[in-house]
């Protein structure tokens, strides 16, 4: 298997097949009613917070702006529910620090009907005007990185953009959102498709999906345009096939150069979930209000994907999904890069693709390995999709070396999909490690 | 007065055995510990040869230590020193020539034996005679206790024999690595080993009785 | 070393002269005093070993001398050693009878040279026994050749007769495979051991080539011992 | 809801994989190459290789109550280390010869470095090399496989008293009508008496003498299954085996009869169990795949030089023993080309899509890229 797909050529080499645990791709999604109180962060992208623009105790309705974007590399917020605005104030993040939170109490009689945009004649804007109202859309990558999607559609001077690579590409077990979106959301996917090449100037768009995914891949093929521009495609099933990189190699047979963007090879990659979103709110002149989260794990009574309002508290969500009071680990997005919260208090943002639950009893198949020094198996370095020796960086890591790490061993291009990590028969938290002298060579550099 | 002169005297003298012994300790010397002592024999001429030249040139540098120029310091103990161990030289071929050929040139080697010019420029040029002396017979007699501990291991299990006298019957098996050099390096490891394990415990000991009087 | 970083007061040179002497002087005296006062017990030593092991490789033996062998022939050794000598010992027993003689050889064996002294006895134009001079042979396996009473059978008589012009051996000494020993002239090497058998054959093989012709026609020299 | 949760870095699951698991596996390939080794010589193989495991055993529980290293009886890597050092000593090896090799194998090899993962060298090896230098007539000597009485007799040597020499085995062979060549290795016949074993006598040691271990069919049988399963790394044998064979054959051809066929080089002596269980030693061997290419061709070199021109019959313990400690050295010249810094940029074979050349071109020709002004994408 592995020797076949070496000299083949078509995936990106190495990586792991964790098993996929996609319990809950064959239930469409379903909807989540309101809490009663919603927390919307000003921060649920990467770059600067947003600004309120409402005051406590206003009444706000679905989808008005209620904090506007400042500055370019910023979005606007729109309140996902009908409802009176109660504190404007620090409240906890998945990311552990406070941050300052709108916190809207809402009307029991709050409709799921958007009550806010007008529809706009997109077809006819040129291309900046295109990026513009998708800033207004407040849209960031629903993938999981969280980056505002506007900048992401914005060609700098002097670059041409000629394909746009649809991330597809569902690789973290248990998530099944993107999946379900392709499959029921195939025509609105196409619609954003369609906006995203005009406002980059791409004259193809290449749908990746995995080959374990065949209903999906029926399912755009279907709605795919007559003009021919947009193909959709199968890609090995692997992790990290999702990475953007990988995607592109697994597609192009090319290797996005070290410390550079695909745009460096005429490239855009954008995710099926924002595109589809974009689909439907850019010819609406509406705001993103809610999301798809996969609301999954063992310790789950009723998993499912799940249209959840912004800002609603995980405690919510796990009290309709049915999680057991033994839930021991609650992990936003996915088991290999997800990151497990402190407190239920915290909310659901724009950059949260899934909610997993594990039990106490399913922890203690991990918990109770015993580790063990380095044995040098190189399982590691087989399945590193970058191309490190993380049992290299790893010893290197306990001498607390953290210098030659970055000068020699290119730590910088780990991008922490754990790969390494989940291999390791010895269970060295290799990952970790890196995470940590990655902080460490930040803090130096700032200084 | 003299009580306190004779534990320093004591001192002196037990430095070189326990505290600051060059084979175990100080590691010095270690081409002659290694080379010759495949015997118990070998082990204690070598080691009565570095003695005889260690305190005879200590006592005569001490001696001079006030009438040599510090520019022509080294000379001289260069000279002193080799000439003690041209006496020990001839000396050992008129007692016994197996041992001369046994030793070979390590006897010739014990003038850049690092523990006698070390102990003549650090210690000997600094005090008087009778201290001097002393203390270098503390050291010769930790570096033979040295020579004699990996000697007699080695030639305990690589002949079967201690001061030539058989122990196991004619039937031993000799273990033919230790009376080779990887031997010599096994057996002086596993004696450090021991060593700073018991050094080890002891300043453990030290530690938990007297409460930071352990550095 | 460093010449810049000479103190103010320097000692002046001939101080440094005079002690360096002085201290010479007195080493000195105690280097000659310590030869002189063992350099007779140490060549008696000397003297002893050797006689040790020749009277090992010629049992009868009770005194020796030493000869040389040169190109021009054979004559007692003493004096400046000629070039391309070949050193010998002529042994003689109790009555002042040749008993035998014993010769150098040298080959290089498995971990360094193997030095050895054979006797030859002019009676039987054949080698009596060896000693070892010196070997760093593998102790075990190497130093079974002066342990192992079957390959020292082989030098109960190992032929080394001249051919008839007396000019080199009739049949040089061979070393052969363990158990497959037919003439007389053949050593039986030792199993497990047989790149040391090879070099004791060598170097007996070696001297002898090179000394016996000169030797033989010469024996008579050698029969009585000289005073 | 209040629930207790607790705070863990991703990945959340971890693969099946444990040290436990491989180390198991590699028990479990190992047990059948016993089985015939003790059919081949009966109990006194038997005996060894239960002593020599036991002492390993005993010495690593020492060494990690003691507090010297790490690990544990668990993880099987001390049975390993002493399956295989009592695979690689004569079946009639004494006993106490058996427990000095497994203490130094466990004392000298792993515990002067801190235990499992940390070892330089392949404990088992350093084993065998103490006690090759010790007792050097001892292990060169072997006895025939399939004696007719080997299942209810020892070998005479095997039960030497300890610190004792062992009883002639040329002797007792004697007496049982073999030769004295009976008791000497193909490739120390080949070496000091120029006989060249058969070829299917090497290939299954069902006849004849087999110096170290049992049939190396049966070796590549029980690799393969390790190698298939992923427990093992499939290059290091490859390439020691090749490149053994190569340069064998490189000197048969160039210097003739002088030197035995390649076939002859490969199986005979330890060089299959060698190639297939001492070199895979994961802690030993480079974890790169290019360096661990170059680390078994150095080994099957050596063995074929150390094998041609020393006055040693057999090579492939030392030529493993300096491939480990030319391993750092080699992971440090050898580290994976990181993704996208390789010359990987033109387009590989068979690629569904096409880049517009001018792309790729631009980049060859170093045109500035737009300046990285966000954070690189994480995949989801």
């Amino acid at each position: 298997m592995k020797l076949l797909s070496y000299f083949r050529g078509e995936a990106f080499q190495r990586g792991v097949h964790p098993p996929s645990c996609k319990h809950t791709a064959d239930t469409s999604i379903r909807r989540l009613p309101f809490a009663p109180r919603l927390v919307v962060p000003l921060s649920q992208h990467i770059g600067k917070p947003s600004r309120p623009t409402v005051r406590v105790g206003e009444e706000v309705v679905r989808g008005q702006p209620i904090a506007a974007a400042d500055g370019w590399l910023s979005v606007p917020q729109h309140a996902p529910a009908t409802g009176v605005v109660e504190a404007i104030e620090l409240r906890p993040s998945a990311r552990g620090p406070w941050t300052e939170c709108i916190v809207i109490r809402v009307y029991e009689a709050s409709t799921q009907e958007m009550l806010w945009g007008t529809p706009q004649d997109i077809e006819a804007f040129p291309p900046q005007e295109i990026v513009l109202a998708v800033q207004r859309t407040g849209m960031v990558g629903l993938g999981g990185a969280a980056f505002p999607s506007h900048a992401k559609l914005t060609v700098p001077e002097g670059a041409k953009v000629e394909t746009l690579v649809v991330n597809g590409c569902e690789c973290e077990p248990y998530l099944t959102c993107d999946y379900r979106v392709m499959v029921e959301q195939a025509r609105d996917l196409m619609v954003g498709i369609r906006h995203a090449m005009r406002a980059t100037g791409a004259s193809r768009a290449i749908i990746g999906v995995e080959d374990n995914k065949p209903a999906a891949a029926e399912a755009m093929r279907r709605a795919l345009p007559p003009q021919g521009d947009i193909f959709v495609e199968k890609v090995p099933t692997k992790y990290p096939q999702g990475s953007e990189k990988m995607l592109i190699t697994a597609l192009f047979g090319v290797e996005v150069p070290s410390g550079k963007l695909p745009l460096s090879l005429g490239m855009v990659v954008n995710n099926v979930g924002t595109l589809t979103a974009l689909g439907r709110l850019l010819p609406a002149g509406q705001g993103l209000v809610e999301r798809v989260v996969t609301v999954t794990g063992p310790g789950v009574a009723r998993p499912g994907d799940y249209h959840v309002p912004l800002g609603t508290p995980l405690s919510f969500v796990l009290d309709y999904a049915g999680a057991p009071a033994q839930a021991r680990q609650v992990i936003l997005g996915g088991p290999m890069m997800g990151q497990s919260v402190a407190s239920l208090d915290v909310p659901v943002t724009k950059g949260v693709s899934g909610v997993l639950v594990f039990r106490g009893e399913d922890m203690a198949s991990r918990e109770g390995r015993r580790s063990y020094p380095c044995i040098k198996c190189g399982e590691c370095v087989e399945s590193c999709p970058m191309g490190l020796n993380p049992s290299m960086l790893g010893m290197l890591a306990a001498q607390r070396e953290y210098d030659v790490m970055g000068e020699q061993y290119h730590l910088g291009d780990c991008f922490e999909c754990g790969c390494c990590t989940y291999t390791c028969p010895s269970n060295i938290p290799l990952v970790q490690q890196f995470r940590v002298a990655k902080q460490i060579l930040r803090e130096k550099a700032a200084a | 007065m003299s009580d306190l002169s004779q534990t320093r005297t004591f001192d002196e003298f037990m430095e070189g055995i326990w505290r600051q012994n060059p084979v175990f300790v100080m590691v010095l010397g270690m081409c002659p510990t290694l080379a010759v002592t495949v015997s118990a024999m070998n082990a204690l001429s070598m080691g009565l040869a570095t003695a005889f030249v260690l305190v005879c040139s200590c006592g005569l540098v001490s001696l001079m230590r006030n009438i040599v120029p510090k520019e022509v310091r080294i000379a001289t103990y260069i000279v002193i020193i080799a000439t003690f161990v041209t006496v020990v030289d001839y000396a050992i071929q008129a007692v016994s020539l197996a041992v001369y050929d046994a030793l070979g040139a390590f006897i010739q080697l014990i003038v850049v034996n690092c523990i006698i010019l070390g102990r003549a420029e650090a210690h000997a040029s600094k005090h008087p005679p009778a201290t001097a002396m002393v203390n270098a017979l503390g050291m010769s007699l930790g570096f033979v206790i040295g020579l004699l501990a990996l000697g007699t291991v080695r030639e305990v299990l690589g002949a079967g024999t201690l001061f030539g006298v058989s122990l196991f019957g004619a039937n031993f098996q000799p273990w033919v690595v230790m009376v080779l050099p990887p031997g010599g390096f096994i057996v002086l490891g596993a004696w450090l080993l021991l060593f700073s394990t018991l050094k080890q415990r002891k300043e453990v000991r030290l530690a938990e009785q007297g409460g930071g009087h352990g550095a | 070393m460093n010449t810049s970083a000479i103190p103010p007061q320097a000692t002046p040179a001939t101080s440094l002269v005079k002690t360096l002497g002085i201290v010479s002087a007195v080493c000195g005296l105690i280097i000659v005093g310590a030869y002189q006062g063992t350099y007779d017990a140490a060549a008696a030593n000397r003297r002893l070993a050797l006689e040790r092991t020749v009277f090992k490789v010629v049992p009868a033996a009770k005194s020796m001398v030493e000869w040389q062998a040169t190109p021009q022939g054979i004559r007692p050794a003493g004096g400046e050693p000629a070039p391309g000598a070949v050193k010998f010992y002529a042994a003689y027993d109790a009555q002042g009878a040749l008993a035998g003689i014993a010769v150098e050889g040298a080959a290089k064996g498995y971990a360094d040279t193997v030095r050895i002294l054979f006797g030859y006895s002019p009676d039987c134009q054949c080698v009596t026994g060896f000693g070892l001079v010196a070997s760093k042979e593998t102790p075990g396996i190497g130093d079974k050749i002066v342990t192992n009473h079957e390959f020292l059978a082989n030098f109960d008589a190992l032929d080394v007769k001249l051919n008839a012009e007396l000019s080199a051996l009739a049949n040089q000494v061979k070393v052969v495979k363990h158990g497959t020993k037919s003439q007389a002239w053949e050593i039986d090497a030792i199993a497990g051991a047989t790149v040391t058998s090879r070099a004791v054959g060598k170097a007996i093989n070696d001297s002898a080539q090179q000394l016996l012709p000169k030797l033989v026609p010469e024996t008579e020299k050698l029969r009585k011992k000289e005073s | 809801m209040t629930v207790q949760t607790e705070i863990r870095s991703a990945p959340h699951i971890k693969g099946p994989r444990s040290v436990e698991q491989i180390m198991a596996n590699v028990v479990y390939s190992l047990a059948p190459i016993c089985a015939f080794f003790v059919y081949q010589y009966g109990i006194s193989a038997l005996a060894s290789i239960l002593v020599v495991t036991a002492s390993c055993l005993l010495a690593e529980r020492v060494f990690v109550r003691t507090g010297t290293q790490a690990g544990s009886l668990s993880d099987f890597s001390a049975t390993i280390t002493g399956l295989l050092l009592a695979l690689t000593l004569p079946p009639g090896f004494p006993l106490w010869m058996g427990v000095v090799a497994g203490f130094s194998a466990m004392a000298l090899g792993k515990a002067l470095f801190g235990g499992i993962g940390f070892n330089v060298f392949n404990p088992a090896l350093v084993g065998r090399a103490f006690v090759q230098a010790a007792f050097p007539a001892a292990i060169a000597t072997y006895t025939p496989s399939f004696l007719p009485g080997r299942f209810t007799e020892f070998i005479p040597s095997s039960l030497a008293w300890p610190l004792m020499a062992p009883a002639d085995t040329a002797a007792w062979l004697k007496a049982m009508q073999y030769d004295a060549l009976a008791s000497a290795s193909p490739l120390a016949r080949w070496k000091f008496e120029g006989f060249v074993t058969p070829a299917w006598d090497l290939v299954t040691s069902l006849t004849g003498h087999m110096a170290v271990g049992p049939s190396p069919l049966l070796i590549l049988l029980c690799g393969a299954y390790l190698a298939l399963r992923r427990f093992m790394d499939w290059r290091i044998p490859i390439a020691v085996l090749g490149s053994a064979g190569l340069s064998a054959l490189l000197i048969y051809a160039v210097f003739g009869t002088r030197f035995p066929d390649p076939f002859f080089m490969l199986f005979s002596g330890g060089l299959v169990l060698g190639a297939v269980f001492m070199a895979t030693d994961m802690a030993t061997s480079p974890v790169t795949p290019r360096g661990m290419w170059l680390y078994g061709a150095l080994i099957g070199l050596l063995t074929v030089v150390i094998r041609f021109y020393s006055g040693l019959p057999e090579g492939v313990m030392y030529a493993i023993l300096i491939g480990n400690a030319a391993t750092p050295l080699i992971e440090r010249i050898t580290q994976p080309t990181p993704f996208g810094k390789g010359v990987s940029i033109r387009a590989r074979r068979q690629a569904t899509y096409t880049l517009h050349p001018d792309y790729i071109s631009r980049e060859e020709a170093g045109a500035k890229t737009p300046k990285k002004r966000f954070l690189k994408n994480k995949p989801k």
